[in-house]
């Protein structure tokens, strides 16, 4: 494990940072398609976090073969898209849909970007820190 | 002339027994089902037994309002109902409750049965496809295709006691049977449970419920009727069912022969043990899928049906 | 296959479990947590409630709203001028009666407690007095006394 | 006469809508399903019926005061949602547990286990049998059994499903006495009902033909989409988080992982039914070694600022009846959190309803979701 990480560090210019791998978003299709290789092929979850200014996006991979958990993350500015991971797993699709739906954050070469919790027409984007609550659903019938 | 009132007054009769019959074949069910299910069934309606629940859901089927969808197709929509309950009653006509009471003493009364039975489903057919809904369609074409596989097994099962009996006519059948047909040693046993199979196929009950398996298609194409007209369907279904265990009570097992008891007695004695059998089943299998219900019918059932007429056409020729 | 049906028949001469409900009742336990309220009065019958907003404070959902008294009552605490507790979001987690430092507040043992009208849901102070006049037997036995005391890491 | 004709796309294909009140849908859940026939060619899954914003909720309430909203999520199996929060916060504000809350944690949690593969088991061959036949009756004999467990459960915490039992620190409720009793004639009651259901409906080859070789979910598949728990161990994984990753007092017990290679939809009903016999086994154990001794290391909840968390990110999962129950806490040092990310195991497991239906027919659609025992609350959250 720690030789994994030693070579994550060297390869990808990753950072380690209290269980976390902080890695730059330009390279998350080759540190991705590298950690399957290497048997993190279980995809636990994506999430998102809204700082005030910027995203932070979370990925949790499994290894069930050694028992081991991975999270790495990435920072995500305003505006911006992130690559996809749908290609390499296949459950990125949902996880993805639910950040876009929650947070706004696009996803680059995504086969199938709509919302997935909230009604089609919905504004705004509810886990943001800028979102209000009572904002009000304009369609709500 | 005078055999011609003979049987109107039969008929009426025997038709307003066979409506309280199947009222309470509901309630018969219910309280059978429940006490499976470790429930108690029926209870507040006529306390503590449910007597009047029967009376109560005929009540309130009668008081619901009717609501016919905007755009089925009107004309065949309100006559599909009829067309089930109808059928499923003519099927009475030729059952022959004791030697002396029966609406019409046909010489082919066999045959006319299967043919009426296979007229449900063209109700059902019409329902489906009337309802101009998807689910009811479903359902149509695969109560379609389940009643041209299984009326084969059941024509051939049921021929079997006819060859052996020399006879299509259900007097007949029943005079011919020295014994239960049941205790005929193989070919009894092979066909009645053919029988029984095709007939809980025919009758779209579980394990064979798959028009109208309520967890897939909702209600099959009862979808989108409601107050009487759903329950001339569900009546339809349930004097279906009587009309088929009537069947099998005289073909398999002796009618009305019994001692003691009067004859009619005997029959419906008979026939609703048998019913009762059949409910067993119905609350203790699981559904079938489509295809395998097809498979097992062209498969296995249909193979051994023909089997089984060849078995028994050696034995007439041998004896 | 067979012993489906086997099984099916043993359970028709099983005895039924059902409780027909109206006409027989189940034993309602003595914790039970349904969520109706009532606010206990002492043996002087002087309301217990010292309006010292706990509950407020913890309600998960916001259903509780206490507004002290000015004044002191004829035994020298402050009491509620008015209490509201609304049902409708109720979720019956029991922080309120845990954390009642007097057992003001409690939960009454009531099964099928229901109502047509949605303004019955919101208990006021004279409704939840009037529970605990009516339901004086069905109070569950977890109040906030008993409930912290179960809690608490004996030292 | 005009004949009115369904519309459809084409002459072959049909789009069929499935939900969000459909009976077989569990819940609220809605598929656009195009048939060819009885063939399903293409399916369009929606959620988020009974999207309630949790999520956004974990930040404007403390912990206290979360714990029970979130038993509202997967309703069926309250304590596993409370379960892995408690850890995460305990972590984060370095709390520990005595070793009796441990051990009712672990009581609760695997009674809740067996009531909520009962529901599974019950609502699955509701789905097969149909309301009208075979499978309403193994439905209600499911429901009769966990409503014992249900009963106990109202006599220990007074609340039958939402049970809101865990604390941080412990446990809110201490058991009852004659709880080893109850609980004891309930298991022995239990095994011998176990029994009945497998012979109900294993000897059957209607419903054998029904489950085997459906829905496939290899391996691989599974573990890309996320797939955890029963859905996961019915793929030929033996993933546990109860031995993966001790949590609580699990390394205490002995117990197996059952697993089965085919990833079918028979595996996946198999591996829950051993999964209760399991948990029997784990709740016998416990009830023997149950110690003395407080229920709660802190003082009873007094406000709802009480607990103090440290700056820092934790995430922390447990084994709940439907997979990896995961709670992902952010906190700023403040008395609320910042962000909490629930990993609610079905909205995985449902996740790969696209892949498996394909090809399927139309009556495999209620086997398959139902192998896969999504509750809606979790899944929408």
């Amino acid at each position: 494990m720690k030789e994994l990480i030693e070579e994550l560090k060297s390869k990808f210019k990753i950072e380690e940072k209290d269980n976390f791998l902080i890695f730059e978003k330009e390279k998350i299709k080759e540190i991705f398609k590298f950690l399957k290789e290497k048997g993190f092929n279980f995809l636990s979850f994506i999430t998102a976090i809204h700082y005030k200014d910027y995203f932070e996006a979370v990925y949790c991979l499994r290894n069930i073969n050694i028992n081991e958990i991975i999270f790495l993350k990435t920072k995500i500015n305003e505006n911006e898209e992130i690559e996809s991971l749908c290609e390499i797993y296949k459950g990125a699709n949902w996880m993805e849909r639910e950040i876009y739906d929650l947070f706004g954050i696009k996803f680059k070469n995504h086969p199938d970007l709509r919302r997935i919790l909230l009604p089609e027409d919905y504004e705004g984007h509810p886990l943001r820190k800028d979102f209000r609550i009572d904002t009000p659903y304009k369609n709500w019938r | 002339m005078n055999a011609l009132i003979n049987s109107l007054i039969y008929g009426i009769v025997i038709l307003l027994i066979v409506f309280t019959i199947v009222a309470y074949l509901t309630w018969i069910e219910r309280k059978f089902a429940g006490r499976m299910q470790s429930r108690i069934g029926p209870y507040y309606v006529g306390r503590p037994h449910g007597w009047l629940q029967p009376l109560a859901d005929v009540l309130k089927l009668i008081l619901k309002e009717e609501i016919t969808p905007k755009n089925v197709d009107k004309l065949i929509y309100n006559i599909a109902p009829f067309v089930v309950l109808i059928a499923s009653l003519l099927l009475f006509a030729v059952l022959p409750f004791s030697e002396k009471i029966i609406i019409s003493n046909s010489s082919i009364g066999v045959l006319i049965f299967l043919a009426i039975s296979s007229l449900i489903i063209i109700g059902g057919f019409m329902a489906g496809w009337a309802s101009n809904s998807k689910y009811p369609l479903i359902s149509a074409i695969r109560g379609g295709a389940q009643i041209v596989s299984y009326e084969i097994p059941l024509l051939f099962s049921i021929i079997v006691p006819c060859i052996i009996a020399g006879s299509l006519n259900p007097i007949e059948i029943v005079k011919a049977q020295k014994i239960w047909f049941i205790l005929y040693p193989v070919i009894g046993q092979i066909s009645f449970l053919i029988f029984l199979i095709s007939g809980l196929a025919e009758e779209n009950r579980t394990p064979f419920d798959i028009p109208e398996a309520e967890s897939e298609l909702v209600a099959g194409f009862t979808v989108e009727y409601s107050s009487m007209k759903f329950a001339m369907f569900y009546a339809g279904e349930y004097a279906h069912l009587l009309a088929l265990s009537g069947l099998g009570t005289i073909l398999f097992l002796g009618g009305w022969k019994g001692a003691f008891l009067p004859g009619s007695l005997w029959f419906a004695i008979k026939s609703i043990i048998l019913f009762l059998i059949l409910l067993w089943i119905r609350w203790s299998y699981l559904r079938v899928r489509i295809d395998q219900l097809l498979k097992f019918s062209w498969k296995f059932l249909f193979p051994i049906s023909v089997l089984n007429i060849l078995l028994a056409g050696l034995i007439v020729i041998l004896k | 296959m067979v012993k489906a049906l086997y099984i099916t028949l043993k359970n028709l001469f099983r005895k039924p479990v059902t409780v027909m409900y109206p006409d027989k009742k189940r034993e309602i336990p003595n914790r039970m947590r349904s969520p109706l309220f009532a606010l206990t009065k002492d043996e002087d019958g002087v309301i217990k409630c010292i309006a010292c907003k706990l509950c407020e404070n913890i309600c998960p959902s916001n259903v509780i709203k206490v507004i002290p008294s000015k004044e002191k009552n004829e035994k020298g605490r402050p009491y509620p001028e008015e209490y509201e507790l609304n049902l409708s979001a109720c979720l019956a987690c029991e922080y309120c009666v845990q954390v009642c430092p007097n057992d003001a507040i409690v939960m009454i043992r009531i099964f099928g407690w229901a109502t047509k009208n949605k303004e019955d849901l919101i208990l006021r102070k004279e409704k939840l007095l009037e529970n605990y006049e009516k339901y004086k037997d069905l109070i569950s036995e977890c109040t906030g006394e008993f409930l912290r005391k179960m809690q608490t890491p004996r030292r | 006469m005009e004949i009115n004709r369904v519309e459809s796309n084409g002459f072959e294909e049909l789009w069929v809508n499935m939900g969000p009140q459909h009976p077989a849908s569990h819940g609220v859940f809605r598929m656009q399903i195009k048939v060819d026939g009885e063939v399903i060619k293409e399916v369009i899954p929606h959620i988020g019926y009974l999207h309630r914003g949790v999520e956004k909720l974990g930040e404007f309430l403390t912990p206290v005061q979360f714990l029970p909203v979130l038993d509202r999520n997967d309703y069926l199996s309250s304590v596993s949602n409370e379960f892995p929060f408690a850890l995460a916060i305990e972590k984060l504000a370095n709390i520990n547990v005595p070793e009796r809350a441990e051990y009712l944690r672990v009581i609760a949690a695997e009674l809740m286990r067996i009531s909520s593969h009962l529901v599974f088991f019950g609502t699955f061959c509701l789905d097969m049998g149909g309301a009208l036949g075979g499978g309403s009756t193994i439905f209600l004999y499911a429901f009769r059994e966990r409503e014992k467990i249900l009963d106990i459960f109202e006599k220990w915490t007074g609340s039958r499903m939402h049970l809101n039992l865990i604390t941080f620190g412990g446990v809110r409720y201490d058991i009852y006495p004659g709880f080893d009793k109850d609980l004891k004639d309930f298991l022995k009651d239990f095994e011998n009902k176990i029994k009945e259901y497998e012979d109900m409906i294993e000897n059957n080859p209607v419903f054998l033909a029904r489950t085997k070789k459906v829905g496939i979910l290899p391996k691989e598949i599974a573990m890309e989409y996320g797939c955890s728990g029963p859905v996961l161990r019915g793929s030929g994984v033996k993933f546990d988080l109860r031995k993966a990753k001790p949590y609580s007092v699990y390394n205490k017990f002995e117990f197996e992982i059952p697993s089965f290679p085919d990833g079918d939809v028979y595996s996946r009903y198999k591996v829950r039914i051993l999964e209760m016999k399991e948990s029997i086994k784990i709740l016998r154990q416990a009830i023997e070694g149950i110690p003395s001794g407080p229920i709660n290391s802190l003082m009873p909840v007094k406000v709802k600022t009480s607990i103090k968390l440290k700056e820092g990110e934790v995430y922390e999962a447990v084994e709940s009846p439907r997979g990896e129950n995961g709670v992902y806490i952010v906190s700023d040092g403040r008395f609320g959190l910042y962000r909490v990310k629930l990993r609610t195991p079905t909205f995985y497991n449902l996740s790969v309803i696209p892949y498996l239906l394909k090809g399927a027919l139309i009556a495999d659609v209620v086997a398959i979701l139902g192998s896969l025992d999504p509750v809606f609350g979790d899944v929408d959250r």
